[in-house]
């Protein structure tokens, strides 16, 4: 990119310690007050009130998960009754998918760098954003009020119809949260896609946007098309919980399968909403610290186009032991192999990138090198789950359970925090503590798999998810588990420190502090309220790295 | 920017850019309601498959014409709104303003006869799960399920349907407010289309519960 | 409150099992098959994992700018490897789903079926009823080496009937039959589970299949059946059949005009809609449960709804009373 | 900004397709006077989607807009059709 436009601020390379008062005008700095913020349209506020919102939420369920593996230490649960037990692992659930994992890198990353990358002045409809923000934190006091009032023990699936029926937890209030939170998630998906589609620089065609564009495009389809269904099986549970009237209920008529088709339709693809952003955050991360474009641009960003397509016809496999037929079984079966193959292209894609760029090490590529090594297991043991015979053996275990963590936390969370570093000096204008930063990313990959690899044998020899007390032969490798847990919660703590730390005392950081490339690279760090000084004309391809 | 004028909001580089990126999202939003609608098709087929005679008894307890009455109000709402667009995109705001408010009134029209059906099925006592009068069918149980699908699509439709009108007349009250200045076009476009939509999903529902009596 | 905490790897409430182990018991013919595929799987896992472990290795310890050897033949390269490892993964991922297909065939749509055994869920425990008329809950007993069909059915939310070591789990649907067949090959004690989370003491549903040779199983058949009335289960079906008034309309001599019932057990049945179906145990239960849903040819809809009446053992026994009749039964065929 | 009249229907097209709304009302309406059979239903869908195609078609202005915007309404019948298909390849081979 043409950095020239940018010289007028080339004082701050070379920042005295610890200012106090920024010196230029930027977005953090342009309006005063808590009124400012709540009535702000600036996309990069909304990403930043998303990121407290969503730090909050995630605190709150880390805190449930915490309880559950320190119960799970003995085989008769003896920190908690086993009713509290089912509270807090859909808590746990509900606040991770809903309120962390779907919006996370969309909401706080998204809406912060998608006008940045496409060096527009902000998102196509700025107070849909705004509006989407108010949304959420509706939904989050519909869903914090079901907990207070006395929990929800129905898991996150809502399976009916114990839900609709059987259950005596507050599961209107938490489904009435998860119906307004999809709202949420929708106006962020069609603000995305008009953004990407029309606001674009002039000279920034689809082959020369970066490949977080292109996930977060492929994400915000998903999105847009799955959400509306989750908010009708949602509604009907409620409808059926409120009035006793039962699509879902065979004593009434209904089929419980109903409701596993419709929740699976939107649950399933909402694994891809989850991992596709990650996808994005690990390409620009392994670009920059590579300095090497991404190898086959253009095959890794369809293939976040085909897997959002792939992604929703695969939904079936979740129900390979529900008394689905067994033809259905057979097609989804074949669905789901398929889905893995774009998933393959983009890991190969990654690691030959790297071969050919020269590494630096940094802590945003620590965490995209662990995101391969955990993403790759998780997508492997999912080829297990799609093998039909091991499915049925391993279904509903911990095998599932460890399968998807190292999908969602293994891959998305470890995408987030790497992009959160890689952007963490544009969004605050400081940079973190570098050697801190590699121990966390460190100490969290070791206690991840800490965590979740025993579940894997666990999962192969048996033990249902979901079990508050469990046959004594488990234990040794549960304890394993609560042990690796212990490490991923110290792991996860370090970053919330020092991230928090670089705001008073971090080093004021330069514009482009990694020489990247990309649109947001060019401005200011903190930009500017409106991105840019005047706006950029792209005339080259993405990550046109020369050194 | 050179272009950036008091008409347009400070996002976009020009009124065209605008107007296609307001179109565009009205779309994916609407892609979106065609999945939320489309749910519950999916739960009616699904349903209907299990209680296929229920169904059709069930159906014989609607009004056929009041249905019919009611799809024939939201087509010529639907033509108004198109016809009030286009006048609006030629500027004649006077035209526009009248066949709206024309619209309006009859997706009122449409709420009326809506509510008047729902008031019999109070009436007759086929409320699902509160007060449902299973002697009047020979099979309640599809029947109760039928009703609860009526009143939920048909109560979700109305609800667009609400919105939409006072999106229309708000529209209609706003310009004549702003009156002698011009008007975007980007807001008349995603009302209209958002009206047309709504109008769509009463297309599916008239068939899918009128039209299936014995 | 973790007392129990230190003593964990002495943890140990069965003496037959082991406290810690790293692959589960086989003992059904299912078994081996499953886990041929499930190391086959991780043969293949740990392959590709490696060949990850060497690109991640080549490209960090050799961290200059390669762009000569492996680096300038994978630029040159480029569409050549990235078909292969599109097309390569894409073949084994055909061969698993045909090999894992297979067995799932195999497994959930069975050539024959075996013994026939209700298994009925509820909120928190299994209920078991033997043909043969024993009643036990939480144990399954079942002799080595024949092929058993469970038929699960669930009095309120979905369960799923899981036994490790047979590689076997079905979800149990309320409002259906579901039907499971196994062999197991291997006597001892294995333990179930139930699988789909059911409410508070989910985890506390769970049991114990004993695997017994078919002398002693049928041994026990006859043993310890104190407390219990000694009927088979059709028997048990049949005094159903007349304490609830069935037979007040089914039997020959009665005035309502109602279907015969004998011999009407796996018959081909006309229907009022013009219709055929089978009736199997999914459609009698239907028959007792909801009778306005498939009405015979023939016939008003005049039955009343058993639902809430009797209960999923009631309707297991009633059933078996009704497969045990043939066509010449006099009892309660209608001319 | 002005639009020239290539970009919208003409006064006696938008009559015109309220008439045909109209008339396919009229036919969807008298169906429920034939006799059964199992293609009404599939007949009465396919009224409703003919009407469907013409409100988009023109007084949605699909004909008169950029292409981007097909994508989505092609799109959300494509995945719709997607959640019929699948979950009716379940229900119909039970």
């Amino acid at each position: 990119m043409d950095n020239s436009a940018n010289s007028q601020h080339h004082l701050v390379n070379d920042p005295p310690e610890n200012v106090a008062e920024e010196p230029q005008e930027n977005y953090l700095n342009e309006g005063k007050g808590l009124m400012s913020w709540l009535t702000t349209t600036d996309h990069k506020r909304i990403g930043i009130l998303y990121l407290l919102t969503i730090t909050f939420f995630f605190c709150i369920a880390a805190f449930a998960a915490a309880i559950m593996r320190a119960d799970l230490t003995t085989p008769q649960g003896d920190l908690v009754i086993s009713e509290t037990y089912n509270k807090l692992f859909t808590v746990h659930g509900v606040l991770m998918i809903w309120f962390f994992l779907v919006p996370s890198i969309p909401t706080v990353l998204g809406n912060f760098l998608v006008p940045l990358m496409l060096g527009a002045k902000d998102v196509a409809f700025p107070r849909l954003n705004l509006a989407s923000w108010y949304v959420f934190v509706a939904a989050g006091v519909f869903t914090l009020y079901a907990m207070v009032a006395g929990g929800v023990d129905t898991g996150w699936t809502f399976y009916t119809p114990y839900s609709s029926t059987y259950s005596n937890g507050h599961v209107i209030s938490m489904a009435m949260g998860i119906f307004i939170a999809g709202f949420s998630s929708i106006f962020t998906g069609v603000n995305f896609i008009a953004t990407i589609h029309k606001m674009r620089a002039p000279g920034l065609t689809w082959m020369r946007l970066p490949l977080f564009i292109w996930s977060l495009y492929a994400t915000s389809i998903v999105i847009v098309l799955a959400t509306p269904v989750l908010a009708i099986s949602m509604f009907l549970v409620m409808v059926e919980r409120l009035f006793g009237v039962g699509i879902f209920d065979p004593a009434l008529g209904g089929d419980p399968l109903l409701f596993q088709h419709l929740f699976w339709f939107y649950s399933h693809p909402a694994v891809y909403i989850m991992i596709l952003p990650g996808f994005g955050a690990i390409s620009e991360i392994i670009a920059t610290f590579s300095r090497h474009r991404v190898y086959g641009y253009s095959v890794v960003a369809f293939s976040s186009l085909s897997i959002a397509v792939l992604g929703f016809l695969v939904w079936g496999h979740h129900m390979f032991v529900s008394s689905q037929s067994v033809y259905a079984g057979l097609v989804f079966s074949l669905l789901s192999f398929l889905v893995a193959v774009p998933s393959a292209i983009k890991v190969f894609n990654w690691s030959v990138t790297m071969i050919l760029g020269r590494v630096q090490f940094t802590t945003p590529l620590l965490y995209a090198v662990g995101f391969l090594g955990l993403f790759t297991i998780g997508g492997l043991t999912g080829l297990f789950l799609a093998t039909l015979a091991v499915d049925v053996h391993v279904h509903d275990t911990y095998f599932v359970v460890a399968h998807f963590h190292y999908i969602m936390v293994g891959g998305m969370v470890m995408g987030y925090l790497g992009g959160l570093h890689l952007w963490w000096p544009k969004i605050t204008g400081r940079m973190y503590h570098e050697w801190w930063g590699r121990i966390g990313a460190t100490l969290i990959f070791i206690g991840f798999n800490l965590t979740f690899f025993p579940q894997f044998i666990l999962g192969y020899l048996g033990m249902p998810r979901r079990y508050h007390t469990y046959p004594p032969e488990f234990q040794f490798l549960n304890v394993v588990s609560t042990a690796g847990a212990t490490i991923l919660g110290l792991g996860y703590l370090l970053p919330f420190i020092y991230l928090i730390v670089s705001l008073k005392k971090g080093k004021k950081a330069p514009d482009n502090p990694w020489r990247a490339t990309g649109l947001e690279w060019t401005t200011s760090s903190p930009p500017p309220k409106h991105n840019f000084e005047q706006t950029p004309t792209v005339n080259e391809e993405a990550y046109a790295y020369k050194d | 920017m050179g272009h950036l004028s008091q008409e347009v909001h400070e996002a976009y580089r020009d009124e065209v850019q605008e107007k296609r990126t307001g179109y565009l999202g009205m779309w994916a939003f609407l892609s979106s309601e065609i999945l939320f609608f489309g749910s519950f098709f999916l739960a009616y087929a699904v349903i209907r498959s299990f209680h296929a005679d229920a169904f059709r008894e069930a159906s014989g307890h609607l009004s056929l014409l009041w249905g019919t009455i009611n799809t024939a109000v939201l087509l010529v709402s639907s033509y108004l709104i198109a016809f009030g667009e286009k006048a609006f995109e030629l500027r004649r705001n006077k035209a526009g303003m009248l066949s709206w408010a024309g619209a309006a009134v009859l997706g009122v029209a449409f709420l009326a006869i809506k509510f008047y059906e729902y008031g019999e099925k109070f009436h007759h006592h086929h409320i699902p799960g509160l007060d449902f009068k299973a002697e009047d069918f020979q099979h309640p149980q599809g029947a109760e399920l039928f009703h609860f699908l009526y009143f939920s699509m048909t109560g979700l439709h109305a609800l667009h349907l609400i919105v939409g009108v006072c999106w229309i007349s708000g529209m209609v009250l706003w310009f004549k407010l702003r009156k002698g200045r011009t008007i975007q076009t980007t807001y008349v476009t995603t009302a209209a289309l958002y009206w047309h939509f709504v109008d769509l999903v009463w297309v599916f529902l008239y068939p899918m519960l009128y039209l299936i009596r014995p | 409150m973790l007392s129990h905490f230190p003593q964990f790897l002495l943890a140990q409430t069965d003496a037959d099992a082991p406290a810690l182990r790293f692959w589960p018991e086989r003992a059904s013919d299912m078994a081996g098959h499953v886990d041929a595929v499930f190391i086959g799987l991780m043969v293949m896992s740990a392959l590709i994992v490696l060949l990850l472990l060497v690109l991640l290795g080549y490209a960090l310890f050799n961290y200059k700018r390669d762009d000569r050897g492996l680096g300038l033949w994978i630029a040159k390269s480029r569409w050549k490897l990235e078909t292969t490892w599109s097309v390569i993964p894409f073949l084994v991922f055909l061969g698993l789903f045909a090999i894992g297909a297979k067995l799932y065939i195999d497994s959930y749509d069975p050539t024959e079926e075996g013994r026939e055994i209700n298994v009925v869920g509820r909120q928190w425990m299994w209920q078991i009823y033997h043909p043969e008329g024993k009643m036990e809950h939480d144990q399954l007993h079942i002799p080595v080496g024949e092929p058993i069909t469970l038929v699960l059915s669930s009095e309120d939310v979905i369960h799923s009937f899981y036994v490790p070591a047979f590689r076997v789990k079905r979800d149990v649907v309320p409002g259906k039959y579901v039907r499971l067949t196994f062999t197991a090959n291997k006597t001892g004690r294995f333990h179930f589970f139930c699988a789909e989370y059911c409410g508070t003491n989910h985890s506390q549903m769970d049991g114990w299949v004993t695997v017994m040779e078919p002398e002693a199983y049928a041994e026990w058949l006859q043993q310890d059946m104190s407390g219990q009335d000694h009927l088979t289960l059709a028997e048990r079906g049949r005094e159903i059949f007349h304490a609830q008034g069935c037979s007040g309309c089914h039997e020959p001599d009665s005035t309502v005009h109602a279907p015969r019932l004998a011999g009407v057990a796996g018959s081909r049945i006309a229907l009022q809609d013009g219709g055929f179906v089978t009736a199997d145990s999914g459609y009698l239960r239907d028959s007792i449960l909801l009778p306005g849903k498939d009405i015979v040819a023939g016939f008003q809809n005049v039955m009343p709804s058993y639902q809430g009446q009797i209960d999923e053992g009631q309707i297991a026994a009633l059933i078996a009373y009704l497969q045990s009749l043939d066509s010449e039964d006099s009892d309660v065929s209608t001319r | 900004m002005s639009q020239s009249h290539e970009d919208m229907p003409s006064n006696a097209l938008l009559l015109g397709i309220l008439a045909a709304l109209m008339v396919l009302l009229g036919a969807a309406f008298s169906l429920v006077w034939l006799p059964h059979g199992p293609w009404k239903p599939f007949l009465a869908i396919l009224i409703a989607g003919a009407k469907a195609a013409l409100i988009v078609w023109i007084f949605m202005r699909a004909r008169y807009h950029d292409h981007t915007s097909w994508l989505f309404i092609i799109g959300g019948i494509f995945w719709l059709a997607i959640l019929f298909t699948l979950t009716f390849a379940d229900y119909l081979t039970r």
